[in-house]
């Protein structure tokens, strides 16, 4: 038979009628589905066994107890540890995202010695030839960014072993020396530019006693802090020491401006006080007799002095050791190679590799926060000495060395960072004084045998100090330089830049990724200015412009903010200086 | 091949040569594949690759889908005159008035689903329809309005000269042409469901002031504005594309007093709609608004989308057109009767833009910004690609087709 | 059993005084509900913030400029609740034993009506696919499962925290969880102690106290749409600022 | 709930109402073509896409009607105006002429000529025999193939009785009767078909006959020249030879620049 036409018709009609009674189409509707509910590409998290372990944060001095959630020993979130003392359960952004630093930035893996990948034998042995061929009159410097540790014991011991060694430490890293602040009982802080509401000491002790003190923010930016301060007094740099003056006087009756004025009288209704920040900040002190009394600036037991970096004469390092932290703010590389002789050697102990080791001979890859056993010293600004342990929670990649570890090997010691460590609990167990708090339960209990301190610190707990320290001179012992004066407006440079609240050291992926997107943070590539000021450069907000000051050019965007001073261009991790402003 | 080309023309059609008609087809089908390439990447890569964000969650193709399908409503309205209300003048448009209704649909849909996240999920509102849901609404009535107009359009190309060779098909489409009227009866009822709850849309959110409106039963005003204006629309845009394909064409289509009666309906239509859009307005600004919290004239201090939009949509792009439309004297001029109803279609546009793109660009949160959005080089694409659609099955039915029955006496 | 438990009404009561704006709640939302960091080629406006602090200014210019900042999360509107009306597909429902507005991203087709709706912006679109640096994916919560690309998503209180505290309190034989048993990632993390969390539907909680506070109220109150979020201050321009839609011009 | 019910009640009722057309339109399809109404109503569904000109009725021949526009499809039988005028027509005595010529062209007036140039002789036997007039023999003269239906095969009126393939033009000979082809003949013997028509005897009620052929004639040809002239001529020469002689026998030949499909699509009513 021959095929017509309308055979074709039927054959397909048929064919198509047919094929729905078959499940064909309709798995094919049940596999779309699947497909779209398991999206190709979208990870599933890891089940298993879920354990909570604790640890203590150091990614800064503050020293906040930490609860990690963890899957298969894999911490899966971080969390404030209640009733913990120093964190005062709480954690900050940042310590929030302790677990994710391995995400972000450039990390060192290998040993670098110039540039070249080498054994730490080798690195040890160049680094000691750099030692041993000191000059008379050179130095070698460990600069230590947190005093205090038993890390910083060995580089003291390391360093006593030498002709001239400086143990030194990063200007403004000891802001209160020995002293501690009794902010449970303080009823107003005076702030010359600290960020107090903004990473000061530990966030849940600062805000838990937020409630019962004035806070005062003296301070040029538009900072977080002066944004929600009881008051803000705008003072330009340079003039803290004269506010200070004049906030003196107004406390005698004496005439000052309105914002000294204000200060004063607040002052005068809320003792005990406090200032904080600078010489102006200690003029104040003096004058408000908040040394050694409650609610003002305690001595506590632990105090170790150390060298400010600013203090070191200018070209005497021969050999610079830089430890740099997980977390620690950048290093200005100019002030540093002021220090350096000539054939200087910079040995880098550090995580990163996008940090000081840029500018280092030598690049020891040191672990980050979480990755090896640490420690946290008494915090900033505490009145009580404590000591508690960071026990890894992460499994660190091969190659590392703590740098207190590194120091050791350079003096063939066979005892390694942990025993030291060890040994700084067998003293406070030798001490005596003081309770060990452990996190899981939240109880204190005496201090028992060495084996008991240990164990309980390495499943997270603090020993808090009880006995008072005896007290020392109403001065405090580490001297603060006053900041830079502002300069005047010249005709090239008629604006004043200022420092706005300068971005997270590191951004971890979720935390830029936040800040980015709700605008917490004033971002680096953004300049607030105020309109009026905008308007008389001819500018418009949110337009592109660069801002031109003696020593850089940046081009930034420019955002209209009315709170922003006249005449002032406020920009995120930028220094104090004149500066001139073109639209592009 | 060339005389295949002719020989698939209806016979007593002059229509350009093979060679001008490729010609013209060249650029249309560039953008068409353009659209399709920028629609592609929207598919494989996903959404990100528009200007459309967690604020501007609905863009171009929103307004796109709702201009398109209102200017399409001409397809249902005719359909209704002629089979419902036997205006049989309109037997002159009705075949045109189809396939635009079949492009404008078709295009529509097409847009919506590189719009939606995840396509493959589209038949998920039938497995789980939430009938309180406008959208759902919409979704049924297109789907299915879709579904008629293909049926609609089925006879116009088995007249094609090739086709209506073989019996049969002639057969067919003589008994479907019979039922016409059942299917243009259905086809209404949809259509006026949909074009009311697109409208819907945007009325019912309670949370955007701008757009909200109190209204019937379940229904916002905007639902009955939309069928109106939709009404009054379809039959102005069928005037303009006549118009627009006779000059192109060179050939006269329909008889002059064809777009007379079409303009004479829009116009007809238009009136009403600006009255009740006007009460609507002012129903709004001094109760809805209010009551929420919300004062009207703070939604037109955002610039630049100012007062000045109220007045051009509902006077300057609908009381004027629909005033010159009802005068007989400047309905016999055909300036007048084309220039009014591009006012017309520009009305309805400007309607649609109001409602989607300046509702989404408000805040609404005391403290938030006001954000503009403008799309990316994809979404233009495939709003291009779309209208390029449009085109080229237009010019495709027009040379192969019998659009305009009356032409053939006409030349 | 579902019908003996007693129904709660679960809501926040947010300090505005309080908060500093550091962004911890927004971090640890973020760690909590696997919401992937933003690719390169985002924009802030694409990514996904189930929980968002704004800034807000009191208007006046320098020196007396002052700010507050205000946590926006889902607002789990209980009336009329907008974003459930409008979804084609039922992939927005209210939990009727809990009163959290759940999203089902399985079901959701991506037409973000629901966002075009929601008159708070608290939902989020999922404009590219979720990609960690190789590696993060093992930081993961196990309990929540990452969303495909082109899906809503909003914050539901941290729902697998009340799953686990449910099957907690199911093992310990309870049917009703203890207060505080269930607290949602923000409300645990802010270091300021800002948000307080709660059944608002028992009359001696926390949060009910603190919702029936001269100081308290919710924003955009008047759409009718009954917020579970309520926000705390003391300060009358911040009240101004947050509570009414704004009556000056806007950009003008 | 109430609204899911309503709501998916309605979907459901238009999606069976439109399932419903659709089988129902299929299965009228099916048998009309089943009971052979299928070339009747593709006539019927084609007449009026025919250009006005084709359509006039045959009563503006014979001049009874200044301009008159046929509504049934050429079908005469149940039109009251034909009928009535065929009644008025029946008491004038035709003059009994045995053929008519025009422009040299034989039209035999003993037979019934369709609108589509086939004519109907019905025989003394009672068949028919079915042919193709002067005109229409001329424009497809020496045709490349004649498709002739298969004897038995059941033609209709107004149905294709055979095709004519001529340069381009695929030309569907409408047939004018009703019938069963019974035997096939070839141009040359002068007829195509023997029809044996249904009813026993030819219906010739719609056919023209006598006094219309005339007027039908030369109308054609005006139209036929029409369709000849080049575009924007105006129609001046008899398709003659250029001496003005009888038409020529084989017009294609004369006109070679031509599209004879649209020619032949014009004289012989194709759609």
């Amino acid at each position: 038979m021959e095929f017509t036409r309308r055979d074709l018709l039927k054959f397909t009609g048929g064919s198509a009628a047919g094929l729905m009674l078959t499940p064909a189409p309709w798995g094919l509707l049940r596999d779309s589905a699947l497909v779209s509910e398991t999206w190709p590409g979208v990870p599933r998290p890891a089940g298993g066994e879920i354990s909570i372990r604790y640890t203590t944060c150091t990614l800064c001095p503050a020293g906040c107890g930490v609860r990690a959630r963890c899957v298969n020993n894999q911490p899966v979130s971080l969390a404030g540890v209640p009733g913990q003392p120093t964190g005062a359960g709480a954690l900050c952004p940042i310590g929030l995202l302790g677990h994710h630093f391995r995400f972000c930035g450039n990390r060192a893996h290998a040993r670098l010695a110039n540039g070249r990948v080498a054994s730490l034998e080798s690195a040890l042995a160049g680094v000691s030839a750099a030692i041993r061929s000191c000059g008379p009159r050179e130095s070698v410097a460990i600069l230590d960014p947190q005093p205090g540790r038993v890390a910083s014991l060995i580089y003291r011991r390391f360093l006593a072993g030498l002709p001239n060694g400086i143990h030194c430490t990063p200007s403004g890293s000891q802001p209160f020396g020995p002293f501690g602040i009794d902010l449970e009982n303080t009823r107003a802080v005076v702030s010359f530019g600290v960020p107090v509401l903004d990473g000061w000491l530990s966030p849940g002790r600062v805000l838990a006693n937020r409630g019962h003190f004035q806070l005062i923010q003296v301070e040029a930016a538009y900072s977080r802090t002066a944004s929600l301060a009881d008051l803000w007094a705008p003072v330009l740099p340079g003039n803290e020491r004269d506010f200070a003056d004049a906030v003196i006087r107004a406390m005698h009756g004496g005439a000052a401006d309105p914002s000294a004025a204000k200060t004063a009288a607040i002052l005068l209704r809320n003792g005990p006080a406090i200032a904080i920040g600078g010489p102006a900040a200690d003029k104040l002190n003096a004058e408000l007799g908040s040394f050694g009394r409650s609610g003002g600036f305690l001595p506590r037991r632990d105090y170790m002095a150390v060298t400010d970096i600013a203090q070191v004469p200018d070209g005497a390092v021969r050999v610079l050791f830089i430890e740099e932290r997980t977390n620690s703010q950048d290093i200005a590389w100019d002030d540093l190679r002021r220090k350096l002789g000539p054939d200087a050697v910079v040995v880098a102990l550090t995580p990163w590799l996008d940090g000081i080791a840029r500018h280092a001979d030598y690049v020891i890859p040191a672990p980050m926060y979480l990755e090896s056993l640490d420690e946290a010293p008494t915090p900033d600004g505490s009145t009580v000495a404590s000591f508690s342990l960071s026990p890894a929670l992460l499994a660190a990649p091969a190659n590392l060395i703590s740098p207190a570890d590194f120091f050791l090997r350079v003096q063939h010691s066979n005892s390694t960072y942990s025993d030291v460590i060890k040994g700084r609990v067998a003293a406070i167990k030798k001490d005596g004084g003081g309770v060990i708090h452990t996190y899981a339960d939240g109880k204190s209990a005496a201090v028992r045998d060495v084996a008991d301190i240990w164990k309980n610190m390495l499943a997270g707990a603090i020993w808090m100090d009880t006995a008072g320290a005896r007290p020392m001179g109403t001065r405090r012992t580490a001297e603060s330089q006053a900041a830079r004066p502002a300069p005047t407006p010249t005709t090239e440079f008629p604006l004043l830049l200022l420092a706005a609240d300068s971005p997270p050291a590191r951004g971890t992926p979720l935390m830029s990724k936040l800040y980015r997107e709700s605008g917490l943070r004033q971002s680096t590539g953004a300049a607030a200015i105020n309109p009026k000021t905008g308007r008389d450069q001819g500018l418009q907000d949110g337009c592109r412009a660069t801002i031109k000051t003696p020593d850089a050019t940046v081009t930034v965007q420019v955002v209209f903010d009315p709170a922003v001073m006249p005449g002032a261009v406020q920009m995120a991790g930028q220094a104090c200086s004149a500066a001139s402003i073109r639209r592009i | 091949m060339l005389s295949i080309d002719t020989q698939l023309m209806p016979r007593t059609a002059q229509r350009a040569t093979t060679r001008r008609f490729l010609l013209w087809l060249l650029p249309w089908s560039a953008l068409l594949i353009f659209g399709l390439y920028g629609a592609g990447l929207c598919l494989v890569e996903g959404l990100n690759q528009t200007n459309m964000d967690n604020r501007f969650a609905f863009g171009l193709w929103i307004f796109l889908d709702l201009t398109v399908i209102a200017l399409g409503a001409g397809a249902f309205f005719t359909g209704f005159l002629l089979y419902i209300l036997k205006k049989s003048e309109l037997k002159a448009v009705i075949n045109s008035a189809v396939v635009i209704g079949f492009v404008c649909y078709s295009g529509a849909v097409a847009a919506l689903l590189v719009d939606v996240g995840q396509p493959l999920r589209f038949w998920f509102t039938f497995w789980h329809p939430n009938v309180h849901s406008m959208l759902t609404e919409v979704t049924f009535c297109i789907t299915c309005y879709l579904t008629v107009l293909f049926i609609e359009y089925v006879p116009i190309i088995l007249k094609n000269r090739k086709l209506r060779q073989i019996p049969s098909f002639l057969v067919f489409e003589f008994e479907l042409h019979k039922l016409m009227p059942v299917l243009a009866g259905v086809g209404t009822f949809l259509s006026f469901f949909h074009q009311g709850s697109l409208g819907g849309l945007y009325g019912v959110l309670r949370g955007r002031p701008f757009a909200f409106r109190e209204g019937l039963a379940i229904w916002p005003s905007t639902f009955f504005l939309f069928i109106l204006s939709a009404a009054a629309a379809g039959p102005a845009f069928i005037l303009l594309t006549t118009w627009v394909v006779s000059k192109i064409s060179g050939k006269q289509l329909v008889r002059p007093e064809v777009p007379r009666l079409l303009g004479r309906i829009s116009g007809i239509l238009l009136l009403p709609y600006v009255l009740l859009k006007s009460i609507d307005t002012l129903v709004w600004i001094n109760s809805t608004s209010p009551a929420r919290g919300f004062a009207a004239q703070q939604f037109y201090a955002w610039k630049p989308f100012g007062a000045w939009l109220l007045f051009a949509e509902i006077a300057v792009f609908g009381l004027f057109p629909a005033l010159i439309l009802l005068r007989r004297s400047l309905r016999q001029r055909t300036g007048w009767l084309v220039f009014a109803s591009i006012l017309v279609c520009l009305e309805i546009a400007l309607n649609r833009f109001v409602l989607t793109i300046q509702t989404l660009a408000l805040p609404t949160l005391p403290f938030d910004q006001f954000l503009s959005y403008f799309p990316s080089w994809q979404e233009t694409a495939t709003f291009l690609g779309v209208v390029a659609y449009g085109v080229v099955t237009y010019s495709l039915s027009f040379r192969y087709l019998t659009l305009f029955p009356q032409e053939k006496d006409l030349s | 059993m579902a019908t003996k438990t007693k129904t709660a009404r679960y809501g926040m009561s947010i300090d505005l005084d309080r908060c500093t704006g550091c962004g911890a709640c927004m971090v640890a939302c973020a760690v909590e509900n696997n919401v992937p960091p933003l690719p390169a080629q985002a924009t802030p406006r694409t990514g996904i913030t189930w929980m968002r602090v704004y800034e807000i200014s009191n208007g006046q210019a320098f020196p007396d400029s002052r700010a507050a900042f205000v946590p926006i999360l889902c607002q789990q509107c209980g009336k009329e609740t907008p974003c459930v009306a409008v979804c084609p597909q039922e992939a927005v429902q209210v939990d009727p034993a809990t009163g959290i507005v759940d999203q089902m991203p399985q079901r959701c087709l991506g037409c973000r009506y629901c966002m075009t709706a929601c008159p708070y912006h608290a939902r989020y679109f999922n404009w590219w696919d979720p990609r960690w640096p190789p590696g993060m994916e093992t930081t993961l919560n196990p309990d929540v499962a990452p969303r495909m690309r082109g899906v809503v998503e909003k914050c539901n209180f941290c729902h697998a925290r009340l799953h686990s505290a449910r099957e907690r309190a199911a093992a310990e034989g309870r049917r009703d969880l203890k207060p505080g048993e269930y607290v949602p990632a923000c409300a645990e993390a802010c270091p300021a102690k800002a948000i307080v969390f709660g059944d608002l539907n028992d009359p001696a909680s926390e949060v009910s106290q603190l919702a029936r506070d001269a100081t308290s109220f919710r924003i955009l109150e008047r759409l009718g749409t009954e917020p579970k979020i309520y926000y705390r201050t003391a300060r009358p321009w911040v009240r101004e600022a947050a509570a009414q839609p704004r009556k000056e011009p806007g950009n003008a | 709930m109430i609204g899911h019910f309503i709501f998916l009640g309605l979907f459901y009722a238009v999606l069976a109402v439109i399932g419903v057309t659709i089988l129902l339109s299929l299965h009228r399809s099916f048998s009309d073509v089943r009971a052979r109404r299928a070339e009747a109503i593709a006539w019927q569904s084609t007449f009026p896409d025919l250009p006005a000109r084709e359509r006039v009725c045959r009563h503006q021949f014979t001049g009874e009607f200044p301009d008159r526009i046929c509504d049934r499809a050429f079908d005469c039988r149940e039109c009251q105006t034909h009928a009535a005028l065929i009644a008025k027509r029946a008491s004038e005595s035709t003059p009994a002429a045995e053929k008519a010529v025009v422009f040299g062209l034989d039209f035999p007036l003993d037979r019934f000529y369709h609108r589509g140039h086939a004519w109907a002789h019905p025989e003394p036997d009672g068949t028919v025999t079915v042919g193709l007039d002067a005109l229409g023999e001329r424009l497809v003269a020496d045709p490349e193939t004649i498709e002739l239906p298969a004897v038995g095969t059941h033609i209709q009126t107004n149905g294709a009785a055979w095709r004519v393939r001529k340069r381009g033009a695929n030309v569907r000979i409408l047939s004018p009767l009703d019938g069963e082809v019974i035997e096939t003949g070839a141009p040359e013997n002068g007829w195509y078909l023997k029809v044996k028509p249904d009813g026993g005897q030819l219906d010739a009620r719609p056919l023209l006959r006598g006094a219309e052929i005339r007027p039908w004639i030369t109308r054609e040809i005006e139209r036929l020249q029409a369709s000849l002239a080049p575009d924007g001529q105006i129609p001046g020469q008899l398709p003659t030879m250029a001496d003005g002689g009888v038409p020529m026998d084989d017009i294609a030949a004369g006109y070679p620049g031509v599209d004879w499909d649209a020619v032949c699509s014009e004289i012989f009513l194709q759609a």
